[in-house]
């Protein structure tokens, strides 16, 4: 956090000072180690086993905040007689279908429940189109009524089944696979556990290395099983903190840029599972569901007359037949396979670099130089934009410019000073920036590009009445423009995001006000509130100094300006906070309302103890304990009976690519994982299969404070690209010693994609760990180098392949496995040959591949 | 300058007669110094923003002088960030004002060896015209079965992660009614 | 070697902790030229005293001569040459430069002025210039004597110059280094009146040469032997090399004033002798401190053993 | 001169240089126990003070690509990497002193260095000639002479922000108050507070360096917090203001100069004028 975040890292800094004990699990002694009360070295993809462990210490003693767990989470409910344990498996949950590599997850369900909710029978299908992305703002579906055993004695409650499914993540193991030490181990067990409780709560915070793993979004489940456990989560000091690297990616996520969701998490149509509108929205909401994703009609309304204005109305589903279909895998990776294949013709690139900042850089530059055109939107002439002139398979000769057929468009791009609108920050901030001066020359905004491009498509179109084009001219695109360059206004698309009245125009204040009646238009419903009033709330800036601790008056959170979600649960079941010291959000009986410094994230005034009259839906069907409100049986899931497609709890496998037998389970990897099994992806074999001693170590990539992501912003500016001025690679004494690397001197990295070279850093922040009994050797490097701006060097990304998370379709580049040698790579042509020498060396020849 | 006030400033003749003898301080201070405020006070205006870098939004202030930005720093009343930032949001200034920036459309044709100049408004329809014909040639209305899918594969877009939320909404908005399903974001890598 | 550069406990990665003098050979060379020039106006103001005219218009002309060239080098050093002015906008007496400044202003117009007053007879007698080439002789004789006053001060103050600053074998020499700079001042003007003065006008300029180079190689004895660690620099590399140098040149130019009084070659030869011992002393000197301020240890271990000695304290009060 | 205590000894600098009424003396105080070692201060001092960029050298001395104090480079983050035995990583924002004997001012023959109001010590661009004599004046080897420019550069303690009431560049931006601006009694007590809380912590190793104004200087204007050694950062570990030792200098010069006069009276006494002889 120190490395990437460093001026987050102030709040860490203090709580230090206050007293706080702070300890850091990374691979590498990073600036965070060196500031943290202890440092745990960790093999790099080993962290539910980790975190298992702990799972396990806290079950196995009975250490957790059992008033919070028995309450607020759903240790209680009984699970389908049916279900089968990963533990009595080797390592596979009941339903798994090996010959699709996915899962049939009907045995995961509570007891008692209908035979499965709407889109998550097919898990094949669900992995897919990433469909458990959209369960970032709430749970999956989950009807009413649930058995629950509050003794927590029933074998096949939640709790009695975490606790077997851990029993065996011991100390032991825990050194075993991750190389921890356990005394090191015992000390983060005791720590955590210590200072949780009524009185006590301990942030956990991650940066997002851990999504890009094969396993990623089960990294981050188990540390969410701990928190609950442990009564972390909703209350102040509490939490699960992800640290996202981009201004706003957080925003993009929300206001998706990504091919399976719309705005608000609302999941974009699949041609098989929502071929209606009725379909489509009732596989967001179970129609006899608790909470607020009941409401889904009239997000999924407001969207559509949000997009399509007066041409949208009940009588045609509000257009919902303009939306497009998903039928599969239309992922960033996918895509790139298909720009190799032939299949993509245009691609429009917005302040990203593939060709450094994604996995497998190779396949990124090949399917570029694939397409009929390229429309690169940059400050900077990044690789991306020029890899058909100077990248690297020009150099190996692989391409040359006459021969590469893609048409490169590079426009240039305004800056965050030269436009105005909102960043989301990491924590759903939402922040409006001002425009200070004009765009340089050609420099326009994303929103003067594609408000523009619009306008031009929709007048090339002007006239057609083919159903598709309609789609783009129904389109309500008519946002004021202003200035000499007509650039649109951002407060205007802010307002539409916000959501209003369609009849008056008024700004909506809340997504409770959003309509399935065509009466409301809504943007992004969870941004409704952003506009509330008519007053552009994400543009308040209080003084930090003149407001609460919870600073409620600067910028505006999603939902409702809420600072800590679920921070009903910072109150015990009646209402009263679990401590003094840990006040947030409690009961106020005199004014019969819910207080605190905080917008309490509960129905203002529903009492404690109330309980849901039978056969209530929605927010009425919300008892006045049930914290998380938007989860679908109102308690947090320690177990996962619907929604993740690689099982319905975490479960150590060891990385796509490992020197290391998966001492857990006869299971080597994640057996749902997303691979794409051809030749220009091919992963370095892993044991048990032969020839994994060809790639003995094991890598790791991640960030300086110093650069930015793939460089674009870092290497281009003198002011950093000085202090951080060549490629380098970390390696232990240990390792240098064994593999003859000198410090400064060069050395290159090899794997199946490629090899890369690097200066050399001896430095002993690497230090070798006792895997399995044996000695195993980490390397470090950062991935923020490319062929282009002041600094210069190879790309870390060029040596993975791509082999993804199933939930979500995130890569797993943070581990990989790799040769070391001294010295400079081969250059030109025989690059290529040194690669293909060892891929014959591990057994892969033309056309064969990996079996999993 | 008369010789009098000539004389006056001579740093000697303030040693000599001023409260500084070894010429250390007052007696030194040149004309320059004397004229010396932050140009933060002299600015035109300042705009209020946030960090284009992570995503903890540190709070920045923009200075802006003869329609030139001459100062990004730290807004002290951010409590997020409490007027502080690392060296990436430091050198802030140093990325908008940076004389690598590319300030003019470039085109490359297609099997092309070099970068062309190209007029922006020309740019913006030939990239109209592309959008629309590689629509229509990849154009899939229903499934196999006959189910609508009301899409296009043939174009694709990355990025966004570094974009304002209007901005993420435009393009989602266009795409989406364009049938273009591949409008994918660093969130996913 | 596989390991990294070792940041040991002496020192930050082994780099200098202070930063070595920036000058380049303008300045070892100005030191030269400046005492020479200070020597040389004594030498003439004795000779004018002492009626010999040959070794006073010798003297007069030399320190004509090294003072304009001193001042050449030391404008021609500034990394802002166009600014050599701003060196009289302040008098601190805190800055030995400062004080430098203003000695070699006074005594270069001064020693201008007596110079001219040699070449008083060569100017037209009539007119303007006339009446110049017949105040010129007197007033060369008071400029002669007043470059002579502040001769001294310009001989020795560059002791200080270079005692004034952090470089550690320096400023642990500064009791040593006027004395020498003094001694080596006169050796040079000793040494050029021995080349350029009949014999018969030159026997003070022989006792000088005694005299100055006595002093000059007393004080680079003390400087290689009685600094203890700091005396290193003195005798290990270039500077050491130069330093023995200057003192085989300085031996032979006094055995060559001595020998000499009889032969104008032999006196020449030790004149030349004097004077390049004097250059190879004050390069050696300007060396030395120059390595004891690239190396850490010559700055870090006598600081710390004074720190020591004065025995241990709180460790925020240390 | 004007008596020692201008050279030496604990001292109120802005007084001592003609400012009769001044605001209080201004510092930093650098608490290298919270230094992350982002570099922060290194880029907003230059984007301030509009300093080149000093170019690309991979050092491999740690994350420490800068290397010293330069006249590119006002502040300057160290890293250590320690094996004792437990493995720790230090780091420290290092700068210019601003001391309270400040040899680089006092040498200066021109006046381009100077004592600023509050305290601080500041080279003046618009008179610096270059003569380069700061350079090795300073005892911490701040200073330093730009390329090209000629001219001797530093920390001006953003002389131009402190005058219009703003913390310095540096100091404003560090995320985690590594480096404290502020009136240097309040900083030297806070100081003292914060060892004092190290020592209770299980900190014994924690000290301060250039706080004490009975110190060589009379006490840093820019003070730290280290967690060993002053020289395994590179600094020096008991300075001392060269021109402590000035007036011992001066009468060192007079006395040879008295030398210097006495043998060339001695050189021309003992001998006959030659017209006499003749």
């Amino acid at each position: 956090m120190a490395e990437c975040h460093p001026v987050g890292f102030q709040w860490v800094m203090e709580a230090k000072n206050r007293g706080a004990t702070v300890i850091h699990v990374d691979p590498r002694f990073t600036r965070t180690s060196a500031m943290a009360s202890s440092y745990v070295p960790i093999r790099s993809g080993t962290d539910i086993a980790f975190l298992g462990g702990i799972v396990n210490y806290i079950l196995a003693g009975g250490l957790d905040f059992r008033e919070y767990v028995v309450a607020y989470t759903n240790a209680a409910t009984i699970v389908n007689d049916d279900f089968v344990d990963a533990e009595d498996v080797d390592g596979l949950f009941s339903g798994y279908e090996p010959d699709r590599h996915a899962y049939a997850p009907t045995t995961w369900q509570y007891a008692g429940q209908p035979e499965i909710s709407a889109g998550g029978a097919d898990t094949d299908s669900q992995r897919a189109t990433a469909g458990p992305l959209r369960h970032e703002s709430h749970g999956a579906p989950i009807s009413a009524g649930v058995h629950r055993d509050e003794t927590l004695q029933h074998p096949r409650c939640v709790y009695q089944i975490l606790k077997r499914h851990f029993a065996r993540y011991t100390p032991e193991m825990v050194e075993r696979v991750c190389g921890v030490p356990r005394a090191a181990f015992q000390e983060v067990c005791e720590a955590w556990t210590r200072n949780s409780g009524r009185e006590r709560t301990t942030a956990l915070a991650y940066s997002v290395g851990w999504t890009q793993h094969t396993v990623g979004v089960q990294y981050i489940r188990t540390a969410a099983i701990i928190q609950l456990l442990l009564g972390n989560i909703g209350r102040p000091g509490g939490g699960i903190l992800a640290l996202r690297g981009h201004a706003s990616i957080q925003g993009s996520t929300d206001v998706p840029t990504l091919f399976n969701l719309l705005p608000g998490y609302l999941p974009m149509p699949h041609h098989a599972q929502h071929p209606t509108f009725d379909e489509w929205v009732d596989g967001m909401r179970h129609p006899d569901q608790k909470g607020f994703w009941s409401n889904a009609r009239g997000y999924a309304t407001s969207l559509l007359k949000a997009y399509w204005g007066a041409a949208a109305t009940a009588d045609n589903d509000y257009r919902y037949d303009y939306l497009p279909r998903m039928t599969g895998d239309h992922g960033t990776y996918q895509t790139t396979l298909n720009m190799i294949d032939g299949k993509v013709k245009g691609y429009f690139l917005l302040g990203q670099n593939p060709a450094v900042g994604s996995a497998h850089g190779r396949a990124q530059r090949l399917g570029m130089a694939n397409l009929d055109w390229l429309v690169v939107r940059d400050f900077f002439l990044t690789e991306s934009a020029t890899f058909w002139k100077d990248g690297p398979e020009v150099a190996t000769g692989e391409m040359t410019p006459d021969r590469c057929r893609t048409e490169v468009f590079f426009l240039p791009a305004a800056s965050h000073v030269e436009k105005e609108g909102t960043f989301t920050q990491t924590q759903r901030l939402l922040q409006w920036r001002e425009k200070a001066v004009e765009p340089p020359g050609d420099s326009r905004s994303e929103l003067w590009f594609f408000y523009h491009l619009g306008r031009l498509v929709r007048q090339k179109l002007a006239g057609s009445d083919r159903a598709r084009d309609r789609a783009v001219l129904d389109l309500t695109w008519d946002y004021p423009v202003r200035g000499a360059q007509d650039e649109p206004s951002a407060e205007a698309v802010l307002k539409e995001i916000n959501g209003y009245h369609v009849d008056t125009g008024q700004p909506l204040s809340s997504y409770t006000e959003a309509r399935d009646d065509g009466s409301t238009a809504v943007g992004c419903w969870i941004y409704t509130g952003v506009y509330a009033g008519g007053v552009n709330q994400a543009a308040r800036r209080k003084p930090g100094s003149e407001q609460s601790w919870v600073a409620p008056e600067w910028g505006w959170a999603w939902p409702l300006n809420r600072r800590i979600l679920y921070n009903r649960a910072s109150a015990d079941p009646q209402g009263r906070p679990w401590s003094e010291r840990k006040a947030y959000v409690r009961w106020d009986e005199q004014r019969g309302a819910w207080t605190g410094p905080d917008v309490p994230d509960f129905e203002p005034t529903k009492h404690p103890t109330y309980q849901a009259p039978d056969g209530a839906t929605g927010p009425a069907a919300l008892a006045g304990d049930d914290a998380f409100i938007m989860q679908a049986d109102g308690k947090a899931w320690l177990y996962v009976p619907t929604g993740l497609v690689d099982g319905p709890l975490p479960t150590h496998y060891e990385p796509a690519e490992s020197p290391v037998r998966n001492p857990l389970y006869g299971q080597q990897a994640n057996p749902a994982r997303r691979a794409y099994r051809r030749p220009d992806n091919r992963l370095n074999p892993s044991p048990p299969d032969p020839h994994s001693d060809v790639f003995p170590y094991v890598f790791v990539i991640g960030r300086l404070t110093e650069h930015h992501t793939a460089g674009g912003m870092s290497r281009t500016v003198r002011y950093l690209a000085e202090l951080q001025p060549e490629m380098f690679v970390e390696v232990s004494p240990e390792l240098a010693a064994e593999r003859g690397l000198h410090h400064l001197g060069w050395a290159h990295l090899v794997t199946l994609r490629s090899a890369i070279e690097a200066r050399v850093m001896v430095t002993e922040r690497i230090r070798p760990l006792r895997v399995d009994g044996r000695p195993l050797h980490q390397i470090w490097l950062p991935y923020h180098w490319g062929g282009q701006g002041l600094t210069r060097g190879d790309s870390a990304n060029d040596l993975f392949g791509i082999v993804l998370d199933p939930n979500v379709l995130i890569q797993e580049n943070k581990v990989g496995t790799c040769d070391i040698r001294p010295g400079r790579r081969p250059t030109g042509p025989a690059l290529r040959d040194y690669v293909a020498e060892y891929q014959r060396r591990a057994g892969m020849t033309t056309g064969t591949d990996r079996k999993d | 300058m008369g010789v009098r006030t000539w004389i006056a400033s001579w740093p000697v003749y303030r040693q000599l007669t001023g409260t500084d003898p070894l010429g250390r301080g007052a007696a030194a201070k040149s004309a320059g110094s004397s004229r010396l405020t932050a140009r933060t006070e002299t600015a035109d205006s300042v705009a209020r923003s946030v960090c284009p870098y992570c995503a903890v939004g540190c709070g920045q202030r923009v200075y802006v002088k003869d329609g030139q930005v001459s100062q990004i720093e730290g807004d002290p009343d951010s409590p997020i960030s409490r007027g502080r930032l690392c060296p990436k949001g430091a050198a802030s200034k140093n990325l908008v004002t940076s004389e690598l920036r590319q300030q003019k459309v470039r085109y490359r044709r297609p099997y092309g060896t070099e970068w062309e100049e190209l007029d922006l408004a020309t740019a913006m329809d030939m990239i109209a015209d592309r959008v629309v014909a590689a629509r229509d040639a990849t154009w899939e209305d229903v499934d196999a079965q006959g189910r609508p899918l009301h899409r296009t594969l043939g174009v694709a877009s990355l990025g966004g992660a570094t974009l304002d939320n209007e901005e993420n909404y435009l393009i989602k908005k266009l795409f989406t009614a364009l049938g273009a399903l591949q409008i994918e974001n660093q969130a996913r890598i | 070697m596989s390991e990294p550069a070792p940041s040991g406990s002496a020192s930050y990665y082994g780099r200098p902790v202070i930063k070595a003098p920036v000058w380049g050979r303008a300045i070892p060379t100005y030191l030269f030229t400046g005492g020479l020039a200070a020597g040389a106006a004594l030498l003439a103001a004795g000779a004018d005293l002492t009626g010999r005219p040959v070794l006073r218009r010798t003297g007069r002309v030399t320190a004509a001569g090294a003072v304009g060239a001193s001042i050449c080098l030391l404008v021609s050093d500034l990394g802002r040459p166009d600014r050599f002015h701003h060196l009289l906008r302040v008098a601190k007496p805190t800055s030995p430069l400062s004080v430098g400044t203003w000695v070699i202003t006074a005594f270069g117009t001064a020693s201008g002025v007596a110079a001219a007053g040699e070449f008083a007879s060569r100017l037209p007698r009539r007119g303007p210039l006339g009446t110049l080439g017949t105040l010129l002789p007197p007033a060369g004789r008071v400029a002669g004597l007043a470059a002579a006053g502040l001769a001294p001060a310009l001989a020795t103050y560059t002791g200080v110059l270079l005692a004034d600053t952090a470089v550690p074998s320096w400023h642990e020499a500064y009791p040593h280094l006027p004395r020498l700079f003094g001694g080596s001042a006169l050796a040079s003007a000793a040494g050029v009146a021995l080349i350029a003065a009949p014999l018969a006008e030159a026997e003070p300029a022989r006792r000088l040469a005694l005299a100055g180079m006595a002093l000059e190689l007393a004080g680079t004895r003390t400087l290689e032997r009685r600094l203890d660690l700091l005396s290193e620099p003195y005798r290990n590399g270039r500077a050491g090399r130069l330093l023995r140098a200057g003192r085989v040149l300085g031996a032979a130019g006094m055995a060559g004033a001595v020998l000499g009084r009889r032969s104008r070659i032999v006196a020449a030869l030790s004149g030349v002798a004097l004077l390049a011992a004097s250059v190879a002393t004050r390069f050696a000197i300007y060396e030395a401190g120059v390595a004891s301020a690239t190396d850490p240890k010559y700055t870090v271990t006598p600081q710390r053993e004074r720190r020591d000695q004065r025995g241990p304290s709180s460790p925020h009060l240390g | 001169m004007d008596g020692t205590t201008s050279l030496s000894g604990p001292l109120d600098p802005a007084p001592d240089a003609g400012y009769p009424d001044p605001p209080p003396r201004m510092g930093f105080f650098t608490d290298t126990s919270v230094c992350i070692g982002c570099k922060a201060c290194e880029v907003a001092c230059k984007e301030w003070n509009e300093v080149p960029a000093t170019g690309l050298d991979l050092l491999g001395t740690s994350f420490d690509n800068t290397g010293a104090l330069t006249a590119n480079s006002w502040r300057h983050v160290a890293f250590v990497e320690q094996r004792r035995p437990d493995f720790r990583w230090l780091m420290m924002s290092d700068v210019c002193k601003h001391c309270t004997h400040a040899a680089c001012l006092d040498v200066c023959p021109t006046g381009a260095l100077f004592r600023t109001e509050f305290g601080t010590v500041v080279i003046q661009e618009d008179i610096c000639n270059g003569c380069g004599y700061c350079i090795p004046a300073c005892p911490y080897g701040v200073v330093d002479q730009r390329e090209g420019d000629g001219r001797a550069w530093k920390c001006t303690l953003c002389y131009d922000r402190v005058g219009v009431g703003k913390t310095p560049a540096c100091a404003q931006a560090c995320p985690t108050e590594s480096i404290q601006f502020g009136p240097l009694d309040e900083l030297r007590e806070r100081a003292e507070r914060r060892i004092e809380r190290l020592h209770s912590d299980g900190v014994p190793e924690a000290r301060l360096y250039g706080h004490d104004p009975g110190d060589g200087v009379g006490g840093d204007g820019a003070f730290f917090l280290l967690l060993d050694e002053p020289e395994v950062y590179g600094l020096p570990p008991d300075p001392v203001v060269t021109t402590r030792d000035l007036p011992r200098m001066w009468r060192r010069a007079g006395l040879a100069a008295l030398t210097v006069v006495a043998a060339v009276a001695a050189a021309f006494a003992g001998c006959s004028s030659p017209g006499r002889r003749s």
